[in-house]
């Protein structure tokens, strides 16, 4: 184990914490989608950085090259992709909507709106 | 032969039914669609589970790839039981959904509720059925996304809140799940989960394994809302619409702990689980603070609605709390329990539904005399309370049965004393109702309340009829579930 | 923009090679990178071009809304029929083996339509989404 | 080399994004990321990848943002929560990552669980099974082609979600519960 063989994965790391923080600390609610579709990004790096061989070449096969690069973490973060970015149109969507019934995207603002503290009975 | 499909039939065919509807736009015949495809997937299931109740398995390779280089669905005693149990909820919630949502929700957007609910269920029987750990992972999001939408459907604008709560809540429940498949796939180099199960042990470095079983944990307790990460479900229960409610209440979380029994036993084995890492005395320190905290919260609920969802919170903690038991009982008594309070909570959340057809919103000061307008509904309420406490004659009584015979057979008195302790909570807030419901003078309001419509009223009382059925003769599902647990133990060994 | 000749020259000749673009990433992408999605994502951006170019009107004129929708439902089922389809001919579901008597031409064939699955539903969304973001907005400022 | 240097910057600005409290930056310097995020993919060999990222994060997601912040008009205000629960979550995940990955195999070693398994087969064997040279398609659409399909279903669903959210209704009162 070296500090370079992991570089990617200090990195992955260090992307994954910093979107979490982002959603589970903004009350902003488009900075969390941010933040949540970095967390999601860390993921990919986790996948496809291992993958790698170097002195490899993309995994398409062709003449002249013997060593390829792992396919499968490929396809699986091609899927990721696509899911995260499903999520975040759901997300955005439900953005706008609460902006339009509550007139805020802040967290704070909107759960003070509808005054129904968990565990009261007026 | 069409039965040799069966394993990948009954996630297909809702799966398929899905945009048909959209190219009907219709709303009537999306829900003959969705009620159609729902009983599909259910007499599917159910010959699924006489073919697998001797133990044994079906393995079905999609595309005609083996696996472990394709995708396999394989089905045991174990998710056998899952698939029949979100597909019967599915099916009665079809029938009772007509009236249901014809009332809560615009005439326009009926189809994509219709859409919304098939792609659900369909995602649900998916992660039952996936013997592959991304595939997982897929069918997973199927389902979640389709349930923000159901969510978001209510007719409070708190719908959209909890909608979002929800989003973002489960998504890092599902990344933290592929996280944790995937440095068990760096470490294994397989996807397929029984691939997997079978390379671990050639695993020397255990690091990544212990890693991947922490995210797996957490992210998998995120979406079944083991305390403390229930956050989202009280407000994505409450604001739903009702049949949402009901279906989600009975099936989403179960089939999460699914999941979760899934990655203990047959993946990791029990001496990963509970050797290595102290997540027997995690679980049962979680669970005993859901049956205590949240059941206490509940009590101090004046939406009726939000009341139950709490209850919810409470009734997960003693499924994972037979979970952390690790013996046969304990896991026959979580797995009974799982369908067991699928039961109940669904027929508590569908008769409930019948109630907010006219009222919305549903607060204790606003049914005082529910009783003697809404009689059927309130009685079917009652019945089903009391088996949430686990009063004789009730499944509820079948499940904490089995899980005090598991405490006493671990040898913890004192946790089968909690056990009966904790009921007492069910019984404030059943009574609550009761109190409410039954003694009070009604209101001029509620004195022009009338009954539900038959279909919904029917489809709650097999719900019901159901919960005392299952109660008095319990040697199906008890049958079905020890077979199950058996499976589990067996793979684990 | 309505009034920029040059730009509303330069922009059909791009929004034909876009298309152009979009249908080269769908079917070279057995031998290079690319495939349904990519391409998906591509012919959505063409027609998201033109709406912003020439109004969103103009756009809806062209690829109307229940063109859109029925594509966003069309590929899905185009993907799932390609799997009974399988099913049919006596394999197992998402079977490409047994859709030509050869295997390997079964399993080009099977990848061909699943792509093209892929492609008409992810254009679709793409374009459903932006319509639906974009509209929003115009109903709110009216 | 080249991927470090790429590495680096990518978390240099993951940092100024959990800093930077104007949401149009913050969406701006999202696109960036993507970008960058999706040279390092190329880097790795993961063309299909890097291609789907630029297309999807620094195209669709940018416009999906740009288009939410002007309809919900959202400039960031500062952050009332206490930041130090959101702080420890953080930590406790980074820490259990790295603990895992502290005995995955090192970058690009061959003997690799993950090389010598299941996708050792795709490399050698897809041309010639599926006819199609490019490995990823190869395994996107045949061998995991019910993972395609069900991700073709969740873009479907994010789709159909979407039209649900937000198509106008025809005006008509309902009843906003309380």
């Amino acid at each position: 184990m070296t500090v370079a063989g992991h570089y990617s994965y200090w990195i992955t790391i260090v992307i994954a914490m910093a979107g979490l923080y982002i959603v589970i600390a903004r009350g902003n609610l488009v900075k969390k989608l941010v933040g949540l579709a970095i967390f999601q990004t860390s993921v990919y790096l986790l996948y496809i950085a291992p993958g790698k061989l170097i002195g490899g070449t993309a995994p398409i096969v062709a003449e002249g090259f013997a060593v390829y690069s792992n396919p499968l973490p490929h396809v699986l973060i091609l899927t990721a992709i696509v899911v995260g970015v499903a999520t975040l149109a759901l997300g955005l969507a439900l953005v706008v909507r609460i902006k339009e019934a509550y007139g805020s995207i802040e967290e704070d603002e909107i759960l003070g709106q509808d005054p129904a503290p968990p565990g009261r009975t007026p | 032969m069409i039965s040799q499909h069966y394993p990948v039939l009954h996630v297909v065919l809702p799966l398929i039914a899905a945009p048909v509807m959209v190219l009907a736009r219709h709303g009537g015949i999306a829900w003959l669609l969705a009620t159609a495809v729902s009983w599909s997937s259910l007499a599917v299931s159910v010959a699924l589970f006489a073919q697998v109740a001797d133990g044994s398995v079906v393995s079905y390779a999609i595309g005609n790839w083996a696996p472990p280089w394709g995708i396999e669905y394989r089905i045991d005693s174990v998710n056998a039981f899952l698939l029949v149990l979100v597909s019967l909820i599915a099916s009665v919630v079809a029938i009772y959904s007509r009236e249901s949502v014809a009332a809560e929700v615009p005439r326009e957007q009926h189809y994509l509720f219709y859409t919304m609910y098939v792609l659900c269920l369909a995602g649900l029987l998916g992660i039952a059925a996936t013997g592959d750990g991304f595939n997982l992972f897929v069918f997973l999001e199927i389902s979640s996304l389709s349930s923000y939408v159901l969510i978001a459907l209510g007719r409070d604008r708190r719908a959209l809140m909890a909608s979002y709560q929800y989003l973002i809540m489960g998504t890092i429940g599902a990344t933290f799940i592929v996280i944790g498949v995937g440095l068990l796939f760096l470490m294994t180099g397989t996807l397929n989960l029984a691939d997997m199960a079978a390379r671990l042990p050639g695993v020397t470095e255990t690091r990544p394994v212990l890693a991947a079983l922490a995210f797996l944990t957490v992210g998998i307790c995120l979406k079944l809302a083991l305390f403390p990460l229930h956050l989202w479900l009280p407000n994505a229960y409450a604001y739903a619409p009702s049949a949402v409610t009901a279906f989600l209440a009975a099936t989403a979380t179960k089939v999460s702990v699914y999941v979760l029994l899934r990655f203990y036993y047959t993946v990791f084995g029990e001496s990963v689980v509970f050797a290595a890492l102290p997540m027997g005395g995690i679980l049962l320190a979680l669970s005993l603070a859901a049956m205590f905290i949240a059941s206490t919260i509940a009590i101090f609920q004046d939406d009726v609605k939000r009341l139950f969802a709490y209850s919810s919170v409470a009734q997960i903690g003693y499924i994972t709390l037979g979970i952390s038991f690790d013996s046969a009982t304990g896991l026959t008594a979580a797995i009974v329990h799982l369908f067991n309070h699928a039961l109940t909570k669904g027929a508590l959340f569908m008769l409930l539904g019948g109630v907010a057809l006219h009222l919305g919103r549903i607060r204790f000061r606003d049914i005082g005399g529910l009783a003697r307008v809404m009689p059927l509904t309130s009685f079917g309420v009652v019945l089903a309370g009391l088996s949430l406490i686990g009063v004789p004659g009730t499944v509820g009584f079948v499940s904490k049965w089995y899980l005090v015979l598991a405490a006493l057979e671990a040898g913890a008195g004192w946790l089968a004393a909690l056990i009966v302790l904790s009921s007492l909570l069910a019984v404030v807030y059943v009574w609550r109702f009761v109190e409410v419901a039954y003694f009070r003078e009604p209101s001029e309001a509620v004195s022009r309340l009338k009954e539900a419509p038959p279909s919904m009223l029917a489809a709650s009382w097999v719900m019901v009829v159901g919960c005392v059925y299952f109660g008095l003769d319990a040697s199906t599902t008890v049958g079905g579930a020890a077979q199950a647990a058996a499976t589990l133990l067996g793979i684990g060994r | 923009m309505k009034g920029y000749l040059v730009l509303r020259v330069v922009a059909k000749l791009m929004i034909a090679f876009m298309v152009v673009f979009a249908l080269y990433v769908q079917f070279h992408g057995d031998f290079g990178p690319g495939g349904g999605f990519q391409a998906g994502v591509i012919t959505a951006a063409a027609i998201v071009f033109y709406a912003i170019i020439f109004g969103l009107p103009a756009a809806r004129a062209v690829v109307p809304d229940w063109l859109v929708e029925a594509m966003v439902a069309a590929g899905v089922l185009l993907y799932a029929g390609v799997g009974f389809a399988g099913l049919v001919l006596g394999g197992n579901y998402l079977d490409y083996f047994v859709l030509a008597a050869d295997p390997v031409e079964g399993q080009h064939r099977g990848i061909f339509w699943i792509e093209l699955g892929v492609l008409i539903t992810v254009a679709g969304v793409m374009l459903k989404i932006f319509y639906m973001f974009a509209s929003r907005d115009e109903e709110r400022s009216r | 080399m080249i991927i470090a240097t790429l590495l680096t910057m990518i978390a240099v600005i993951t940092v100024v994004i959990v800093r930077e409290r104007n949401l149009f930056a913050v969406v701006v310097l999202f696109g960036i990321y993507s970008f960058l995020m999706a040279t390092v993919l190329v880097a790795l060999d993961a063309v299909d990848v890097a291609m789907t990222e630029a297309s999807v994060g620094a195209g669709i997601s940018t416009i999906l943002f740009l288009s939410a912040l002007h309809l919900s008009k959202g400039i960031e205000m500062k952050p009332l929560h206490r930041p130090f629960l959101p702080l420890i979550v953080a930590l406790a995940t980074g820490a259990a990552l790295a603990y895992g990955t502290l005995d995955l195999p090192a970058f690009s070693d061959p003997r690799a669980a993950i090389h010598q398994h299941v996708a050792k087969r795709y490399v050698d064997e897809a041309a010639r099974e599926t006819g199609v040279p490019n490995i990823v398609t190869a395994v996107l659409a045949s061998y995991r082609g019910y993972d395609t399909l069900g991700e073709v279903t969740v873009v479907f669903t994010a789709g159909i979600g979407v039209i649900a959210l937000l198509r106008r209704m025809r005006p008509r009162k309902r009843g906003e519960g309380s």
